[in-house]
């Protein structure tokens, strides 16, 4: 047994960087705000070979609402499923620690879904405002106006040369997930870009 | 001089003022003026210098087709060269300098190149300069070069920030003249979204400078409502001041926002310029036409303009030109730019129209029909013209119409070339582009009733197309006739005539270029340079196709054009990069680990993308190589912690993931027990090693890859390939969980009492965790992880993964447990050092052309199964005796430092690269054994151990002896790995 | 009539009137000892060097398109013979002492400029790769340096030193590379060609091979049958169509690259300077425009233009090695296609139809190959078998196992 | 560039990174005597100017394989489809 005095708990990557605050432009209200969602959990589900039908029942048996579709998100209780590739999610819970999210899906989708804990892999930064949309597009190609995105859509882009998942959760809100190494360096493209409209960080 | 600021009219705002200098020189003007149009209000005609015989040039067009007033603008790190005065808005403050000129702009000793002129005819540069043959690069290259380029650009960094955005649209207008904006309002009363984009300060396109009616007002009103109109519609979004540069493939075009052009600096927090990237489902290019020049002697003398351009000036500028003005034309538009003169009060002259059966309405200036001017008689700046029956007429000013041609540059970009039209004179646009339409004059369309009605019907149909029901609503207006009769060059005129202003292309530089051969229009551009300067022949080139077509003996059809291509105007380098710039460049990757290697004092060196602590100095040591060989020891004598969460890590499940795994792997997979690691080796599909790595079975379904970290993205793109394309029966699923896992190696004699301190549960010993053990356990009372008994180092070491959010924490743990055994990080210096001493190979080694074999591990291809790269490793060339294969290489003496890149030649062999055993990939110091030692590929290696060969190092004159042997420099019987 | 100043003076007294075209405009003949496919600098370099070397004169190279349309008028115009490997090293080399002596030879100036070619290094393993290049380079006596920091420094202080992302170490510097004006070697060697009787016939494409018996006889082409007794294809990014009508599939496929120039300004930098970690090399022309390039867009292609994420990966590498490069503006780009093997090397051999010979696989560094390629070219045609230089670029290397891959990247060609 | 994902609709092609040649065929065998068939399969390209049918991954959004339908003269592309698709049809083919 550990015979060490140091406390162990979740450090998010952004724990230095992401500093509360207004910053760039100081007139009027921020056009974005930015928060990170820490700690989160996350775990990419899988279908097995054959199974993405047999995976959607025993997710909807479980959780009461069906696997997303292509592009989609569905959720339900603080628990959602991200689509994220070709009968691929990413499952995020909110108030579960992470090993627990990864163990009840695993045992749950035994023998339908392979599942692997990314909860420290990605980071999530939510990003919400009038100015979200004209922001990210400095980024994604992904046409964001509300005749082709919208709350509910879930992607994979690619922004400031970094993958992103990016999903919209209101008319002004987006929630985006990069690999943890890169989450500095991205924050500070983000943050940057979001200079001309003034930010909030929470 | 003063007195060319019309008294009234034009789009300035006379209530402000701004200040500016040209040369040093203070000046005033106001908002709405360009530079180009200031100065001249200011009286000053004389802007630049020519390319080549120094020639003084002044103000040509009022847009971006400008040659000739080119300047250096602005100081510093935003110090611009060739910027366009004509398209320049002035601000306050505004600086800007003359170019290609010495001393001075007025007494430019470059002038006297004119005096040799005869011999500087197209490509004589090709047919001298080569006696004596050493002169070519020691003097006359040089002063070439001088002479050469326009303006000068600084060597300092752009304190400006640039950006990059992308955009979407059903329907992308690019013009905001008549034809575009008919085309955008159309287009949104639809409610398809649409983007108008104007390269101009504002929109309105020529309806800003001419004088015109529609529906009843002035052009100028009716852009207002539009626009207004525009404005109002959410869906439409208006981007003035923004050039579409580029049409590519897929119907994406590339633009250029200038959002801090027209200020002196941007405000902060706001860039320069904005890079774009537009979809459009839909576009209508509505670009209008450009003026052509005439060619005829003088046609360069500040004070000869385009008769549109100094419409321009008048209308939207408020300023004159000149205070006596000749017009010569062989089309109807010369004459609008008479009727507007005069009705702004400048004296026009005379009309000299080509034609004789010309019809257009002079509204009393005399018109001489028929008639050609041959010369513009000058000093700096026009005193009158000459025509060619040799009357002569006094003058300040000359307007010259050539005829028009649309602007088509955006619809060739993708390789389209236009079709020449007799009755216009003109190139129009190719057909067939079905997202890509022009409109408006653009189109040929050049009466404004015809650009209106094309801009809507084009819209209409175009938003139609994608299921929006669209009405074309036409304004009514009054046309301006055009009617054109060719007149290209004036072939009795004295004086110098030009074809490219900015070149110094003559118009007989083109027959000469057929009478060479040069008589395809793309030899003779690139003979003559005709095009080839900053406006990429806007205004000249279809006068030179004409004038070649002639000397040919073609058609103008025949002839055609050179090719059109990006960029439609110059764009800055800048724009292009936007944020990533500097530090930016690329993303900086830092692992979880990086906090603690900071506090542990590691210097970072970059691997990709990575920032991997390279070596951990104290305090007191200097240099790399101490803190090394003190890492090295306390690995190799008590106990070192290095962080590896670099290396790539993938998570493999699935019924077939052992199947899938061995037919990845050249060795075998399917049999590895649970709980166990593998050293595998990935082939390419040519038989050369890809990448290696250890792999382990966490469950009969699961498997944890790991791979190297240069290839980790490679080798996850290859395993999707293999997967989806090759054999999509697998049942098997893989995601990187690179990111997921901090991972650190603990290495050394004290490993296990150390890693006991923090596992929870587990009896490290070689029952329960045997060399290649590979267990799912429990850290710190709770923590998940991943323990792996493997080792790189060749000591008894561990490999443990935690979950990344905990890696810092993990790492000062290890350090506390650590620290009675005397603890020690190591970087990846003191890892390459361990790992040449040992023999295992890496990236100098694994450098794609060699094989399994090459490195030693030929034993590992199996031969009972299929892997990819199985076949081909088995050719004859990749099997050869005489390859060069893995040997370990040790200096003769001791006191020698071999290094990378040395190459070894045969004892007694002369140095040759066909004599070249080989070269040496890695080497370190090595504290454990004394001196420095490395790893080689040599040509048959393995039947040479004891073999003493030259090393060769001639780039850094340095030699010696050294002596082949086995690459396992140390504890060949691996029995520190087993204790 | 020699080209020379004093040429120059006495036609411009005559008005330059009474210059020879540099090459005539010929009807095809109904036969030739050899034709030549493709008039680019390598096409035009065999026919000059067929007659000058061989005594073969009763030649033809055919050009689909005007003179020099293809990658020799469209390409970055470096040369160099910094090259790693055994197979490469000397025939670059040739190829570069050919460059040296090539104007006096061919009456021309192609403006061969010796300016030095400078490769940065950003980390250790590169520059020990760079170390193993040099000192390949000079076992064979050819000129290297190794420059540290402070070196590059001194000859380009206006590189990114400060605030860079990959910190530049060093460079190699190879003095004696540099850059020719790439249109002046299609017109030597063609102006050179033609004097000495080979018929150059442009807008001339060859849309067909006649074979009989396993032996070539001629050309299909718009404008008639040609015959021939030997056939050469010097046809670079167009190799597999040509090929093709041999019934030949190649280890090659058609890419495009793309290139730019900058508006013309005062002298900037001096050397040709790539980059190590991005894909960007610049050189500035004797115009005054900086030339500069970077990597292959990555699909097939046969048009000659590529697209945006090229334009903008090359450029964001070039600010990031030369910040102050900000605001010059980028005139002008354009795209070429390459012949990219399977190995990144070319293909200089005969082939299984008697008198038929094959010149591809240039990738996209081919210009600088341009002299030694149509010198050993010639020679394999003229005496039925490859010169030691050309050895071995043999086309059955990838079969047997004998690649020469300077990039060890493999049988990816879009990665050469 | 634009390339229509199955998946996640048109994108940009700098989301993509290209292979090549989707028409080869890997060989099942290895036998000594299917050398052929295997250097066709790594080394020998059709690299036809016109239609073409070659592998692209969609590395920056859902990681998938396409097999993209496209003209190599005029860049159109004309349709695309999930490499896994692709095979699974082939060997289908290939059984029946
Ligand atoms: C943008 C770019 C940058 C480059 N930069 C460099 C560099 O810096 N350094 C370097 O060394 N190399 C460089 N290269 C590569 C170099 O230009 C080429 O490898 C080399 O020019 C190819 O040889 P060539 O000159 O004979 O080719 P080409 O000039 O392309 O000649 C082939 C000719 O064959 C003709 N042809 C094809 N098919 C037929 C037919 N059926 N009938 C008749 N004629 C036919 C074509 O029209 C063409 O003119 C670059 C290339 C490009 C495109
Ligand atoms: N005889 C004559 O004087 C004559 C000749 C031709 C046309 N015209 C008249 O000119 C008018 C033409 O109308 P129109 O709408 O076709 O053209 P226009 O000239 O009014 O507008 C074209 C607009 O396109 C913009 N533009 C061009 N290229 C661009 C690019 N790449 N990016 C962004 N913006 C770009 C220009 O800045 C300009 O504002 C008609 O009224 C016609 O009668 C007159
Ligand atoms: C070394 C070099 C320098 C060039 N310099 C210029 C230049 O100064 N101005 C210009 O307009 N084009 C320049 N070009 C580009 C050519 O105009 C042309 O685009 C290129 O040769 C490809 O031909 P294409 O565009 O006709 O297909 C240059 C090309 C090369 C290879
Ligand atoms: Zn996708």
């Amino acid at each position: 047994m550990p015979d060490t005095a140091i406390a162990i708990k979740r450090v998010s990557a952004l724990a230095d960087v992401a500093v509360q605050g207004r910053f760039g432009a100081d007139k009027g209200a921020p056009g974005v705000t930015f928060s990170v969602r820490h700690p989160a959990s996350i775990v990419t589900v899988i279908a097995r070979k054959d199974k993405s039908e047999a995976l959607s029942k025993a997710v909807e048996a479980a959780y009461r609402f069906p696997l997303p579709g292509v592009g989609e998100s569905a959720s339900k209780s603080g628990l959602a499923f991200h689509w994220c590739g070709v009968d691929q999610y990413f499952a995020i819970a909110e108030g579960k620690a992470e090993a627990e999210l990864y163990r009840e899906l695993k045992t749950r989708f035994e023998g339908l879904a392979s599942c692997s804990d990314q909860s420290h892999g990605r980071v999530i930064i939510r990003v919400v405002g009038p100015k979200a949309r004209a922001l990210l597009s400095k980024g994604t190609p992904i046409d964001l106006h509300a005749s082709a995105f919208g709350p509910g859509k879930s992607a994979m882009t690619q922004m400031a040369h970094v993958g992103v998942h990016l999903i919209q959760t209101g008319e002004d809100a987006f929630e985006l997930s990069v690999f943890r190494g890169f989450s500095e360096n991205f924050w500070e493209w983000l943050t940057e870009q979001a200079e001309e409209y003034g930010y909030q960080v929470l | 001089m003063a007195g060319f600021r019309l008294a009234k009219g034009g789009l300035i705002d006379r209530s402000t003022t701004l200040d500016f200098t040209f040369d040093g020189k203070s000046f005033t003007g106001h908002p709405g003026d360009t530079l180009a149009s200031a100065l001249i209000a200011n009286g000053v005609h004389l802007m630049g210098r020519s390319f080549k015989y120094h020639r003084p040039r002044g103000v040509i067009a009022a847009g971006a087709a400008e040659p000739n007033a080119l300047v250096e603008l602005r100081d510093g790190g935003r110090k611009e060269a060739n910027t366009r005065a004509t398209v320049i808005e002035l601000y306050d403050g505004l600086k800007a300098r003359s170019q290609n000129r010495w001393p001075s702009l007025n007494f430019d000793i470059g002038a006297i190149n004119s005096l040799a002129a005869s011999v500087f005819v197209a490509g004589f540069y090709y047919k001298t300069f080569m006696w004596p043959k050493s002169f070519w690069e020691k003097i006359y290259e040089p002063l070439i070069r001088r002479a050469a380029g326009l303006g000068s650009a600084t060597h300092e960094a752009d304190p400006d920030k640039y950006e990059k955005s992308y955009g979407h649209c059903d329907l992308l207008v690019i013009g905001s003249g008549p034809a575009g904006l008919s085309a955008a309002l159309t287009a949104g009363r639809s409610g398809a979204r649409v983007l108008l984009i104007d390269e101009g300060s504002r929109l309105g396109g020529s309806l800003l400078s001419e004088n015109e009616e529609i529906g009843g007002v002035t052009g100028y009103d009716w852009a207002q409502a539009a626009i207004a109109e525009l404005a109002s519609l959410a869906n439409v979004t208006l981007m003035p001041r923004t050039t579409v540069f580029g049409a590519y493939d897929g119907n994406v075009f590339g633009a250029l926002e200038r959002v801090n052009d027209h200020v002196l600096a941007p405000s902060p927090f706001e860039p320069r310029q904005r890079y774009w990237k537009i979809m459009a489902k839909r576009a209508v290019l509505a670009a209008g036409a450009e003026e052509r020049p005439i060619v005829f002697g003088g046609n360069d003398v500040p004070g000869v303009m385009l008769a549109s351009a100094m419409r321009t000036f008048a209308n939207r500028y408020a300023t004159a030109s000149g205070k006596s003005v000749v017009v010569f034309t062989n089309n109807d538009s010369g004459y609008r730019t008479a009727r507007d003169l005069k009705a702004k009060g400048v004296h026009v002259e005379v009309i000299v129209d080509s034609r004789k059966d010309a019809a257009a309405e002079a509204a009393g200036i005399p018109v001489l029909k028929g008639r050609i001017v041959s010369d513009a008689t000058a000093g700096k700046i026009v005193s009158g013209v000459e025509l060619s029956d040799h009357t002569h007429i006094a003058c300040d000013t000359v307007a010259m119409s050539g005829g028009w041609s649309p602007v088509v540059n955006l619809l060739c970009h993708k390789g389209a070339k236009p079709v020449w039209n007799d009755k216009l004179q003109a190139f129009l646009p190719p057909n067939g582009d079905a997202q890509l339409v022009a409109a408006g004059s653009a189109n040929g369309a050049m009466l404004l009733s015809e650009a209106l009605r094309e801009g809507a019907e084009k819209a209409a149909k175009a938003v139609g197309d994608l299921g929006f029901t669209a009405k074309a609503d036409v304004p009514k207006c009054r046309d301006e006739a055009y009617a054109i009769q060719p007149l290209w060059w004036v072939k009795d005129s004295h004086g110098k005539a030009f074809v490219d202003y900015q070149n110094d292309v003559t118009p007989k530089d083109l027959p000469l270029a057929a009478r060479e051969g040069y008589s395809s229009i793309e030899l003779a551009k690139r003979y003559t340079t005709a095009g080839m300067a900053t406006d990429q022949g806007k205004l000249g080139n279809v006068n030179a196709i004409a004038i070649l077509a002639e000397a040919a003996g073609k058609s103008i059809a025949e002839i055609g054009t050179t090719t059109f291509r990006p960029f439609y105007t110059p764009v800055a380098f800048a724009a292009f990069a936007g944020p990533f710039t500097g530090h930016h460049f690329m993303p900086t990757r830092k692992t979880p680990l990086h906090d603690w290697a900071e506090e542990q004092g590691a210097v970072f060196v970059e691997t990709g993308l990575w920032l991997r602590s390279s070596w951990f100095p104290l305090p007191t040591e200097s240099g790399w190589l101490d803190p090394v060989i003190r890492e090295v020891k306390a690995a190799r004598e008590k106990v070192g912690i290095c962080d590896v969460s670099t290396l790539g890590k993938i998570d493999v499940q699935g019924a077939d993931a052992a199947e899938f795994l061995n037919r990845l792997y050249c060795n075998g997979f399917a049999q590895l027990d649970i709980g166990k690691a593998r050293y595998g080796l990935m082939l390419r599909e040519d038989g050369i090693v890809m990448d290696d790595g250890t792999t382990s079975r966490l469950a009969a379904d699961h498997f944890f890859m790991t791979t190297t970290t240069a290839n980790a993205a490679k080798i996850m793109t290859h395993m999707e390939f293999c997967h989806q394309a090759l054999w999509p029966e697998l049942d098997v699923q893989y995601v990187s969980v690179s990111e997921q896992w901090a991972q650190m190696a603990v290495a050394g004699p004290k490993a296990r009492p150390t890693l006991q301190k923090i596992v929870d549960d587990v009896i490290l010993d070689d029952i329960t965790f045997p060399y290649l053990a590979a267990k799912e356990i429990s850290i710190l009372g709770g923590i998940t992880a991943r323990l792996f008994r493997i080792s790189f180092s060749g000591e008894h070491a561990y490999e443990l993964s935690v979950p990344a959010d905990y890696g810092n924490l993990v790492a000062r743990a290890i350090m506390q447990a650590g620290e009675e055994f005397g603890i020690t990080p190591y970087g990846v210096e003191a890892l390459s050092v361990m790992r040449v001493e040992k023999g295992h190979v890496a990236g100098g080694e694994l450098n794609g052309t060699t094989t399994a074999d090459d490195l030693g591990l030929g034993r590992m291809m199996s031969t009972k199964k299929d892997y990819i790269g199985r076949m081909m490793a088995g050719r004859e060339g990749l099997t050869a005796k005489g390859r060069q294969v893995v040997v370990g290489i040790r200096p003769v003496d001791k006191a020698d430092r071999i290094r990378a890149g040395s190459h070894l030649l045969k004892k007694d062999d002369k140095p040759s690269l066909a004599g070249s055993q080989g070269y040496i990939t890695a080497v370190a110091y090595s504290p454990t054994l004394g001196y420095w030692l490395g790893l080689a590929l040599c040509s048959n290696g393995r039947q040479r151990h004891g073999e003493i060969v030259k090393v060769f190092d001639g780039i850094r004159n340095i030699h010696m002896y050294a002596e082949i042997c086995d690459p396992m420099h140390y504890d060949k019987e691996n029995k520190k790995l087993h204790a | 009539m020699r080209y020379s100043v004093f040429s120059l003076l006495k036609n411009s007294f005559s008005g330059h009137k009474n210059w020879a075209p540099a090459w005539r405009e010929p009807q095809p003949k109904k036969e030739y000892d050899v034709i030549i496919v493709g008039g680019g600098g390598h096409g035009l370099a065999t026919a000059y060097y067929l007659a000058k070397e061989h005594g073969i004169t009763n030649v033809a190279v055919l050009e689909k398109g005007w003179l020099g349309s293809g990658n020799i008028g469209r390409n970055t115009t470096i040369i160099r013979s910094n090259y790693l490997l055994v197979g490469n090293n000397p025939f670059y080399e040739w190829s570069l002492k050919l460059w040296e002596g090539l104007e006096q030879d061919f009456n021309f100036n192609a403006m061969v400029s010796q300016r030095g070619v400078l490769n940065l290094y950003h980390s250790d393993p590169q520059r020990d790769a760079y170390a193993r290049r040099g000192n390949a380079m000079r076992l064979d006596g050819v000129d290297s340096e190794l420059l540290d920091r402070e070196a590059v420094r001194e000859m380009a202080p206006f590189l990114s030193f400060d605030n860079a992302r990959f910190p530049i170490m060093g460079g190699l510097l190879q003095r004696r590379g540099g850059t020719v004006r790439h249109d002046g070697v299609a017109w030597g060697y063609a102006r050179g060609a033609d004097l000495r009787g080979v018929d150059i016939i442009q807008n001339c494409e060859v849309t067909g091979i006649r074979i009989e018996n396993g032996k070539v006889q001629g050309v299909e082409t718009n404008k008639g049958y040609i015959g021939c007794k030997k056939l050469g294809l010097a046809a670079a990014g167009n190799t597999g169509e040509v090929a093709a009508m041999a019934g030949m599939k190649l280890p090659i496929e058609s890419h495009v690259l793309q290139a730019f120039v900058s508006e013309g300004i005062k002298p900037y930098l001096d050397t040709v300077i790539t980059y190590g970690v991005g894909h960007f090399y610049v050189s500035q022309s004797d115009k005054g425009g900086l030339v500069f390039g970077g990597d292959l867009d990555g699909y097939n292609s046969y048009a000659r233009r590529g697209n945006m994420p090229t334009v903008e990966h090359v450029i964001e590498a070039g600010v990031a090695m030369i910040p102050g490069i900000a605001r010059i503006r980028v005139l002008r780009s354009w795209g070429g296609i390459m012949d990219m093997s399977m190995d990144g090397s070319p293909i200089i051999d005969k082939t299984h139809v008697d008198g038929l010979y094959l010149n591809c696989g240039w990738c996209y560094g081919g210009f600088k190959a341009t002299p030694a390629s149509g010198w050993c070219f010639a020679h394999t045609i003229a005496k039925n078998e490859a010169h030691a230089l050309n050895a071995p670029y043999r086309l059955d290397r990838f079969r047997r196992g004998y690649m020469i891959d300077e990039k060890g990247v493999g049988a990816t060609p879009n990665l050469h | 560039m634009l390339i229509k994902c199955p998946y996640c609709g048109p994108r940009p092609s700098e989301e993509f990174t290209i292979l090549g040649d989707a028409s080869v065929r890997r060989p099942t065998s290895n036998d000594p005597a299917t050398m052929d068939q295997w250097f066709d399969y790594v080394y020998l390209r059709d690299n036809p100017k016109g239609r073409y049918k070659e592998y692209w991954h969609h590395g920056g959004g859902c990681r998938s394989w396409l097999v993209v339908d496209r003209d190599t003269q005029t860049h159109e592309i004309f349709g695309t489809q999930a490499a896994r698709d692709a095979t699974l049809a082939e060997n289908k083919k290939g059984n029946s």
